[in-house]
Protein backbone atom coordinates (compact mmCIF):
# COMPACT_ATOMS: atom_id res chain seq x y z
CA UNK A 1 0.00 0.00 0.00
CA UNK A 2 1.30 3.33 -1.24
CA UNK A 3 0.36 6.27 1.50
CA UNK A 4 1.22 10.19 1.72
CA UNK A 5 1.30 11.25 5.03
CA UNK A 6 1.58 14.75 6.53
CA UNK A 7 3.31 13.93 10.32
CA UNK A 8 6.17 12.15 10.72
CA UNK A 9 6.78 8.77 9.23
CA UNK A 10 6.48 5.64 11.64
CA UNK A 11 8.66 2.99 10.51
CA UNK A 12 7.80 0.41 13.05
CA UNK A 13 4.22 0.55 11.94
CA UNK A 14 5.51 0.26 8.30
CA UNK A 15 8.03 -2.48 9.11
CA UNK A 16 4.92 -4.51 10.99
CA UNK A 17 2.74 -4.96 7.45
CA UNK A 18 5.65 -6.81 6.08
CA UNK A 19 5.24 -9.71 8.09
CA UNK A 20 4.83 -13.03 6.24
CA UNK A 21 5.53 -16.41 7.35
CA UNK A 22 6.95 -17.41 4.21
CA UNK A 23 9.42 -14.35 3.82
CA UNK A 24 13.11 -14.86 4.83
CA UNK A 25 14.09 -11.09 4.38
CA UNK A 26 12.95 -7.61 4.23
CA UNK A 27 14.68 -5.01 2.49
CA UNK A 28 14.02 -1.09 3.95
CA UNK A 29 15.05 1.74 2.36
CA UNK A 30 14.86 5.14 3.95
CA UNK A 31 15.56 8.43 2.74
CA UNK A 32 16.06 11.24 4.88
CA UNK A 33 17.16 15.27 4.74
CA UNK A 34 20.73 15.59 4.39
CA UNK A 35 22.50 18.90 5.85
CA UNK A 36 23.51 19.54 2.14
CA UNK A 37 23.04 19.35 -1.73
CA UNK A 38 24.87 20.22 -4.60
CA UNK A 39 27.24 21.45 -2.16
CA UNK A 40 24.68 24.01 -0.47
CA UNK A 41 24.18 23.90 3.53
CA UNK A 42 20.46 22.97 3.74
CA UNK A 43 18.03 23.94 6.79
CA UNK A 44 15.37 22.69 5.86
CA UNK A 45 12.79 21.54 3.08
CA UNK A 46 8.96 21.60 2.05
CA UNK A 47 7.78 18.57 0.06
CA UNK A 48 4.23 19.61 -1.57
CA UNK A 49 2.43 16.77 -3.83
CA UNK A 50 -0.32 16.40 -6.13
CA UNK A 51 -1.65 14.25 -3.83
CA UNK A 52 -4.48 12.35 -5.80
CA UNK A 53 -2.01 11.77 -8.38
CA UNK A 54 0.92 10.52 -6.19
CA UNK A 55 -0.87 8.00 -4.65
CA UNK A 56 -2.90 6.74 -7.51
CA UNK A 57 1.09 6.36 -9.43
CA UNK A 58 2.53 5.40 -5.55
CA UNK A 59 -0.04 2.49 -5.71
CA UNK A 60 0.77 1.31 -9.58
CA UNK A 61 4.59 1.59 -9.10
CA UNK A 62 3.68 -0.87 -5.91
CA UNK A 63 1.85 -3.16 -8.52
CA UNK A 64 4.75 -2.89 -10.69
CA UNK A 65 7.15 -4.42 -8.07
CA UNK A 66 4.72 -7.27 -6.56
CA UNK A 67 4.20 -8.15 -10.78
CA UNK A 68 7.85 -7.95 -11.36
CA UNK A 69 9.67 -9.58 -8.95
CA UNK A 70 9.07 -12.62 -6.42
CA UNK A 71 8.22 -10.25 -3.67
CA UNK A 72 5.35 -10.71 -1.11
CA UNK A 73 4.65 -7.37 0.34
CA UNK A 74 5.11 -3.97 -0.72
CA UNK A 75 5.08 -1.00 1.27
CA UNK A 76 5.68 2.66 1.10
CA UNK A 77 5.31 5.77 2.22
CA UNK A 78 5.89 9.43 1.70
CA UNK A 79 6.05 12.23 3.64
CA UNK A 80 4.99 15.54 2.98
CA UNK A 81 5.06 19.36 4.35
CA UNK A 82 8.17 20.60 6.13
CA UNK A 83 11.09 18.70 7.44
CA UNK A 84 14.10 18.97 9.11
CA UNK A 85 17.45 17.51 8.96
CA UNK A 86 17.46 14.55 9.51
CA UNK A 87 13.81 13.68 9.26
CA UNK A 88 12.71 10.63 7.36
CA UNK A 89 10.71 11.84 4.03
CA UNK A 90 9.96 8.64 2.63
CA UNK A 91 10.09 4.65 3.72
CA UNK A 92 9.99 1.95 1.29
CA UNK A 93 9.91 -1.72 2.58
CA UNK A 94 9.64 -5.59 0.46
CA UNK A 95 9.22 -8.65 1.63
CA UNK A 96 10.38 -11.72 0.00
CA UNK A 97 11.33 -15.53 0.28
CA UNK A 98 14.67 -14.99 -0.91
CA UNK A 99 16.88 -11.84 -0.80
CA UNK A 100 17.17 -10.83 -3.86
CA UNK A 101 14.20 -10.16 -5.36
CA UNK A 102 13.68 -7.94 -1.79
CA UNK A 103 16.63 -5.54 -2.92
CA UNK A 104 15.61 -5.73 -6.71
CA UNK A 105 12.26 -4.55 -5.51
CA UNK A 106 12.90 -2.17 -3.09
CA UNK A 107 15.66 -0.19 -5.03
CA UNK A 108 13.02 -0.42 -8.37
CA UNK A 109 10.47 1.06 -6.05
CA UNK A 110 12.35 3.96 -4.68
CA UNK A 111 13.66 4.98 -8.29
CA UNK A 112 10.17 5.20 -9.69
CA UNK A 113 8.92 6.96 -7.07
CA UNK A 114 11.67 9.61 -7.47
CA UNK A 115 11.01 10.14 -11.12
CA UNK A 116 7.17 9.50 -11.48
CA UNK A 117 5.34 11.25 -8.14
CA UNK A 118 3.99 14.50 -8.46
CA UNK A 119 5.88 15.56 -5.87
CA UNK A 120 8.23 18.40 -5.31
CA UNK A 121 10.69 19.10 -2.88
CA UNK A 122 11.35 22.95 -2.17
CA UNK A 123 15.06 23.00 -0.15
CA UNK A 124 15.57 26.35 2.35
CA UNK A 125 19.57 27.35 2.14
CA UNK A 126 21.75 28.19 4.97
CA UNK A 127 22.19 31.34 3.12
CA UNK A 128 18.67 32.52 3.29
CA UNK A 129 17.54 32.08 -0.07
CA UNK A 130 15.58 28.83 -1.58
CA UNK A 131 14.75 26.73 -4.36
CA UNK A 132 12.54 23.98 -6.09
CA UNK A 133 14.94 21.49 -6.67
CA UNK A 134 15.12 20.21 -10.72
CA UNK A 135 13.13 23.06 -11.37
CA UNK A 136 15.70 26.20 -11.69
CA UNK A 137 15.46 28.35 -14.67
CA UNK A 138 17.54 31.21 -15.89
CA UNK A 139 15.99 33.71 -14.97
CA UNK A 140 15.52 31.97 -11.35
CA UNK A 141 18.90 30.67 -10.98
CA UNK A 142 20.56 34.61 -11.56
CA UNK A 143 24.54 34.26 -10.62
CA UNK A 144 24.39 31.37 -8.37
CA UNK A 145 24.27 27.81 -9.97
CA UNK A 146 22.63 24.78 -8.01
CA UNK A 147 19.96 22.99 -10.39
CA UNK A 148 19.71 19.46 -11.53
CA UNK A 149 20.24 16.68 -8.73
CA UNK A 150 22.82 13.85 -9.29
CA UNK A 151 21.20 11.00 -6.95
CA UNK B 1 -14.34 30.93 -32.99
CA UNK B 2 -16.25 29.07 -30.59
CA UNK B 3 -17.03 30.38 -27.27
CA UNK B 4 -14.18 29.58 -24.57
CA UNK B 5 -14.33 26.34 -22.61
CA UNK B 6 -14.14 26.71 -19.31
CA UNK B 7 -12.00 24.14 -17.49
CA UNK B 8 -10.31 24.21 -13.92
CA UNK B 9 -6.41 24.49 -13.89
CA UNK B 10 -4.48 23.46 -10.26
CA UNK B 11 -0.89 24.91 -9.40
CA UNK B 12 1.80 22.97 -7.64
CA UNK B 13 5.11 23.90 -6.49
CA UNK B 14 7.20 26.31 -8.71
CA UNK B 15 4.44 27.51 -11.19
CA UNK B 16 1.80 27.82 -7.39
CA UNK B 17 4.16 30.46 -6.62
CA UNK B 18 4.66 31.89 -10.06
CA UNK B 19 1.03 32.21 -10.58
CA UNK B 20 0.09 33.51 -7.30
CA UNK B 21 -2.73 30.77 -6.86
CA UNK B 22 -3.01 27.05 -5.85
CA UNK B 23 -6.10 26.56 -8.52
CA UNK B 24 -8.55 28.66 -10.85
CA UNK B 25 -11.21 28.32 -12.90
CA UNK B 26 -11.04 29.87 -16.67
CA UNK B 27 -12.15 30.01 -19.93
CA UNK B 28 -9.95 29.35 -22.85
CA UNK B 29 -10.29 29.58 -26.15
CA UNK B 30 -6.64 27.42 -26.48
CA UNK B 31 -7.35 24.01 -28.74
CA UNK B 32 -4.99 21.53 -26.71
CA UNK B 33 -2.91 21.00 -23.58
CA UNK B 34 0.03 23.21 -25.16
CA UNK B 35 -1.64 26.19 -26.64
CA UNK B 36 -3.19 25.93 -22.81
CA UNK B 37 0.11 26.38 -21.11
CA UNK B 38 1.68 28.40 -23.65
CA UNK B 39 -1.61 31.10 -23.09
CA UNK B 40 -1.10 30.84 -19.09
CA UNK B 41 3.22 31.17 -19.47
CA UNK B 42 2.26 34.46 -21.03
CA UNK B 43 -0.11 35.41 -18.52
CA UNK B 44 2.08 34.25 -15.39
CA UNK B 45 5.23 34.13 -17.38
CA UNK B 46 6.44 31.15 -16.00
CA UNK B 47 10.09 29.86 -16.14
CA UNK B 48 10.12 26.82 -17.00
CA UNK B 49 9.01 25.26 -20.78
CA UNK B 50 6.97 23.35 -21.44
CA UNK B 51 9.49 20.39 -22.52
CA UNK B 52 10.09 20.18 -19.15
CA UNK B 53 6.61 19.59 -17.72
CA UNK B 54 4.36 17.21 -18.17
CA UNK B 55 0.17 17.34 -17.95
CA UNK B 56 -2.51 15.65 -16.00
CA UNK B 57 -6.11 15.68 -17.05
CA UNK B 58 -8.70 14.42 -15.18
CA UNK B 59 -5.94 12.93 -12.78
CA UNK B 60 -4.38 11.01 -15.68
CA UNK B 61 -1.38 11.63 -17.49
CA UNK B 62 -2.15 12.90 -21.02
CA UNK B 63 -0.25 14.24 -24.50
CA UNK B 64 0.13 17.79 -24.52
CA UNK B 65 -2.05 17.59 -28.09
CA UNK B 66 -5.04 16.35 -26.02
CA UNK B 67 -8.14 19.01 -26.94
CA UNK B 68 -9.50 20.89 -24.15
CA UNK B 69 -12.67 19.95 -23.20
CA UNK B 70 -15.19 21.64 -21.23
CA UNK B 71 -15.13 21.09 -17.47
CA UNK B 72 -12.08 19.44 -17.95
CA UNK B 73 -9.30 19.82 -14.49
CA UNK B 74 -5.83 20.55 -15.63
CA UNK B 75 -2.32 20.59 -14.23
CA UNK B 76 0.92 20.86 -15.83
CA UNK B 77 3.77 19.11 -13.74
CA UNK B 78 6.83 20.29 -13.23
CA UNK B 79 10.04 17.96 -12.99
CA UNK B 80 9.64 16.13 -9.87
CA UNK B 81 12.04 15.65 -6.46
CA UNK B 82 9.88 13.14 -4.80
CA UNK B 83 12.14 10.66 -2.34
CA UNK C 1 30.53 -3.04 14.30
CA UNK C 2 29.62 -6.24 14.30
CA UNK C 3 27.77 -7.83 17.09
CA UNK C 4 26.80 -11.17 17.72
CA UNK C 5 23.46 -11.47 20.01
CA UNK C 6 21.87 -14.54 22.32
CA UNK C 7 18.39 -12.88 22.64
CA UNK C 8 16.32 -11.07 20.34
CA UNK C 9 17.73 -8.11 17.60
CA UNK C 10 16.38 -4.67 19.11
CA UNK C 11 16.61 -3.36 15.05
CA UNK C 12 15.64 0.13 16.40
CA UNK C 13 18.91 0.30 18.22
CA UNK C 14 20.92 -0.99 15.28
CA UNK C 15 19.01 1.73 12.86
CA UNK C 16 19.78 4.68 15.68
CA UNK C 17 23.63 3.75 14.91
CA UNK C 18 23.16 4.68 11.37
CA UNK C 19 22.11 8.11 11.98
CA UNK C 20 24.39 11.05 10.68
CA UNK C 21 23.60 14.41 8.87
CA UNK C 22 25.23 13.79 6.13
CA UNK C 23 23.80 10.65 5.23
CA UNK C 24 20.27 11.17 2.30
CA UNK C 25 19.80 7.15 2.73
CA UNK C 26 19.44 4.09 4.70
CA UNK C 27 18.97 0.82 3.36
CA UNK C 28 18.40 -2.10 5.99
CA UNK C 29 17.93 -5.84 5.39
CA UNK C 30 16.54 -8.18 7.95
CA UNK C 31 16.77 -11.92 8.14
CA UNK C 32 13.80 -13.78 8.93
CA UNK C 33 13.36 -17.21 9.87
CA UNK C 34 10.71 -18.52 7.40
CA UNK C 35 8.14 -21.85 7.54
CA UNK C 36 9.77 -23.71 4.98
CA UNK C 37 13.28 -24.46 3.55
CA UNK C 38 13.54 -26.22 0.44
CA UNK C 39 10.02 -27.88 -0.05
CA UNK C 40 10.17 -28.85 3.72
CA UNK C 41 8.08 -27.44 6.96
CA UNK C 42 10.56 -26.02 9.05
CA UNK C 43 9.90 -25.79 12.99
CA UNK C 44 12.34 -23.85 14.29
CA UNK C 45 16.34 -23.08 13.63
CA UNK C 46 19.49 -23.72 15.60
CA UNK C 47 22.07 -20.97 14.75
CA UNK C 48 25.64 -22.05 16.01
CA UNK C 49 28.49 -19.64 16.18
CA UNK C 50 32.55 -20.35 16.31
CA UNK C 51 31.91 -16.51 18.15
CA UNK C 52 35.68 -15.33 18.36
CA UNK C 53 36.16 -15.92 14.80
CA UNK C 54 32.85 -14.40 13.28
CA UNK C 55 32.81 -11.67 14.99
CA UNK C 56 36.51 -10.60 13.59
CA UNK C 57 35.59 -11.91 9.87
CA UNK C 58 32.39 -9.54 10.23
CA UNK C 59 34.16 -6.67 11.15
CA UNK C 60 35.97 -7.69 8.21
CA UNK C 61 32.99 -7.84 6.19
CA UNK C 62 31.79 -3.93 7.36
CA UNK C 63 35.18 -2.52 7.04
CA UNK C 64 35.73 -3.71 3.51
CA UNK C 65 32.13 -2.81 2.33
CA UNK C 66 33.13 1.09 3.80
CA UNK C 67 36.65 0.99 1.76
CA UNK C 68 34.23 -0.32 -1.92
CA UNK C 69 31.36 1.80 -1.19
CA UNK C 70 30.55 5.41 -0.82
CA UNK C 71 29.18 4.82 2.82
CA UNK C 72 29.23 6.73 5.80
CA UNK C 73 27.76 4.16 8.25
CA UNK C 74 27.77 0.16 7.93
CA UNK C 75 26.41 -2.14 11.20
CA UNK C 76 25.50 -5.89 11.56
CA UNK C 77 23.82 -8.13 13.96
CA UNK C 78 23.78 -12.10 13.84
CA UNK C 79 21.69 -13.97 16.44
CA UNK C 80 22.94 -17.20 17.56
CA UNK C 81 20.67 -19.93 20.12
CA UNK C 82 17.63 -21.23 18.86
CA UNK C 83 15.19 -18.92 16.77
CA UNK C 84 11.48 -19.21 15.92
CA UNK C 85 9.41 -18.91 12.54
CA UNK C 86 9.66 -15.35 12.10
CA UNK C 87 12.38 -14.23 14.16
CA UNK C 88 15.03 -12.30 12.94
CA UNK C 89 18.08 -13.86 12.50
CA UNK C 90 20.11 -11.39 10.88
CA UNK C 91 20.52 -7.28 10.65
CA UNK C 92 22.27 -5.07 8.55
CA UNK C 93 22.06 -1.44 7.84
CA UNK C 94 24.24 1.35 5.88
CA UNK C 95 23.64 5.01 6.03
CA UNK C 96 25.28 7.16 2.93
CA UNK C 97 24.79 10.16 1.16
CA UNK C 98 23.36 8.51 -1.86
CA UNK C 99 21.00 5.78 -1.84
CA UNK C 100 22.64 3.67 -4.86
CA UNK C 101 25.96 3.28 -2.65
CA UNK C 102 24.00 2.16 0.31
CA UNK C 103 22.00 -0.21 -1.45
CA UNK C 104 24.93 -2.17 -3.23
CA UNK C 105 27.09 -1.82 0.07
CA UNK C 106 24.09 -3.49 2.39
CA UNK C 107 23.97 -6.60 -0.51
CA UNK C 108 27.34 -6.79 -0.23
CA UNK C 109 27.72 -7.24 3.43
CA UNK C 110 24.78 -9.61 3.79
CA UNK C 111 26.22 -11.69 1.13
CA UNK C 112 29.51 -12.21 2.39
CA UNK C 113 28.13 -12.59 6.02
CA UNK C 114 26.28 -15.92 4.53
CA UNK C 115 29.17 -17.34 3.12
CA UNK C 116 31.99 -16.31 5.32
CA UNK C 117 31.10 -15.95 8.83
CA UNK C 118 31.53 -19.23 10.55
CA UNK C 119 27.74 -19.62 11.40
CA UNK C 120 25.68 -22.84 10.81
CA UNK C 121 22.31 -23.93 11.16
CA UNK C 122 20.47 -26.45 12.13
CA UNK C 123 16.79 -27.01 11.13
CA UNK C 124 14.31 -28.55 13.17
CA UNK C 125 11.43 -30.13 10.78
CA UNK C 126 7.77 -30.69 11.17
CA UNK C 127 8.38 -34.42 10.36
CA UNK C 128 10.63 -34.52 13.35
CA UNK C 129 13.62 -34.78 11.88
CA UNK C 130 16.77 -32.22 11.99
CA UNK C 131 20.22 -31.18 9.83
CA UNK C 132 22.94 -29.35 9.72
CA UNK C 133 22.13 -26.60 6.33
CA UNK C 134 25.08 -27.74 3.77
CA UNK C 135 26.29 -30.15 5.40
CA UNK C 136 24.55 -33.51 4.74
CA UNK C 137 26.72 -36.46 3.69
CA UNK C 138 25.00 -39.01 1.62
CA UNK C 139 25.01 -41.34 5.70
CA UNK C 140 23.02 -38.18 7.42
CA UNK C 141 20.57 -37.66 4.20
CA UNK C 142 19.66 -41.56 3.71
CA UNK C 143 16.38 -41.78 1.09
CA UNK C 144 15.64 -38.06 1.81
CA UNK C 145 17.09 -35.17 0.00
CA UNK C 146 17.24 -31.80 1.22
CA UNK C 147 20.89 -30.56 0.94
CA UNK C 148 22.34 -27.17 -0.32
CA UNK C 149 20.67 -23.66 -0.19
CA UNK C 150 18.83 -21.80 -2.69
CA UNK C 151 19.80 -18.11 -0.96
CA UNK D 1 58.87 -40.77 14.80
CA UNK D 2 59.04 -37.47 17.37
CA UNK D 3 57.22 -37.64 20.26
CA UNK D 4 54.05 -36.16 19.64
CA UNK D 5 52.49 -32.54 19.38
CA UNK D 6 49.93 -31.26 22.35
CA UNK D 7 46.94 -29.02 20.53
CA UNK D 8 43.56 -28.23 20.95
CA UNK D 9 40.57 -28.81 18.83
CA UNK D 10 37.58 -27.29 19.13
CA UNK D 11 34.50 -28.95 17.13
CA UNK D 12 31.17 -26.90 15.99
CA UNK D 13 27.80 -27.61 14.38
CA UNK D 14 28.19 -31.33 13.04
CA UNK D 15 31.14 -31.97 13.52
CA UNK D 16 30.70 -31.37 17.32
CA UNK D 17 27.34 -33.63 17.37
CA UNK D 18 29.61 -36.15 15.14
CA UNK D 19 32.65 -36.00 18.15
CA UNK D 20 30.52 -35.92 20.93
CA UNK D 21 32.24 -33.07 22.06
CA UNK D 22 33.28 -29.24 21.65
CA UNK D 23 37.11 -29.58 22.39
CA UNK D 24 39.51 -31.36 23.73
CA UNK D 25 43.05 -31.92 24.21
CA UNK D 26 44.90 -34.08 22.49
CA UNK D 27 48.56 -35.22 20.79
CA UNK D 28 48.87 -36.21 17.34
CA UNK D 29 51.72 -37.55 15.55
CA UNK D 30 50.24 -35.76 12.28
CA UNK D 31 52.32 -33.55 10.23
CA UNK D 32 49.77 -31.35 8.79
CA UNK D 33 45.95 -29.90 9.35
CA UNK D 34 44.97 -31.96 6.43
CA UNK D 35 46.50 -34.98 8.12
CA UNK D 36 45.30 -34.02 11.83
CA UNK D 37 41.62 -33.89 9.86
CA UNK D 38 41.92 -37.50 8.46
CA UNK D 39 43.46 -39.34 12.01
CA UNK D 40 39.99 -37.05 13.62
CA UNK D 41 37.83 -38.32 10.71
CA UNK D 42 38.92 -42.16 11.36
CA UNK D 43 38.14 -42.19 15.29
CA UNK D 44 35.19 -39.63 15.01
CA UNK D 45 33.33 -41.55 11.72
CA UNK D 46 33.10 -38.10 10.15
CA UNK D 47 30.99 -38.06 7.21
CA UNK D 48 32.28 -34.42 5.67
CA UNK D 49 35.08 -34.72 3.31
CA UNK D 50 37.84 -32.33 3.63
CA UNK D 51 37.31 -30.54 0.50
CA UNK D 52 33.94 -29.55 1.87
CA UNK D 53 35.74 -27.70 5.04
CA UNK D 54 38.13 -25.04 6.08
CA UNK D 55 40.40 -24.89 8.81
CA UNK D 56 41.29 -22.30 11.28
CA UNK D 57 44.27 -22.41 13.39
CA UNK D 58 44.62 -20.04 16.32
CA UNK D 59 41.62 -18.30 15.33
CA UNK D 60 43.34 -16.87 11.63
CA UNK D 61 42.09 -19.25 8.40
CA UNK D 62 44.92 -21.37 7.35
CA UNK D 63 45.65 -24.01 4.69
CA UNK D 64 45.51 -27.68 4.96
CA UNK D 65 49.23 -27.45 4.94
CA UNK D 66 49.95 -25.71 7.57
CA UNK D 67 52.41 -27.74 9.76
CA UNK D 68 50.88 -29.32 13.26
CA UNK D 69 52.64 -27.06 15.92
CA UNK D 70 52.56 -27.67 19.63
CA UNK D 71 49.63 -25.39 21.27
CA UNK D 72 48.26 -24.74 18.61
CA UNK D 73 43.99 -23.90 18.66
CA UNK D 74 42.88 -25.61 15.51
CA UNK D 75 39.05 -25.67 14.60
CA UNK D 76 37.62 -27.40 11.31
CA UNK D 77 35.21 -25.46 9.76
CA UNK D 78 31.99 -27.24 8.21
CA UNK D 79 30.05 -25.85 5.37
CA UNK D 80 28.62 -22.46 7.04
CA UNK D 81 24.29 -21.40 6.57
CA UNK D 82 24.62 -17.85 8.29
CA UNK D 83 22.00 -15.46 7.50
Amino acid sequence: MFRLSHGPIDAGACRARLNDPRAGGCVVFEGVVRDENEGRAVLRLEYEGYESVAVKEGEAVLREALEKFLVMRAECVHRVGTLEIGDMAVWVGVSAAHRGAAFDACRYIIDAIKHRLPIWKKEHYAEGDSGWVNCQTPASTGARKHSGEKR
Amino acid sequence: MSAGRRVRVQYFAVLREEAGRSEEALSTSANTMGELYEELRGRYGFGLTRERLKVVVNEEFDEWSRPVREGDTIVFIPPVAGG
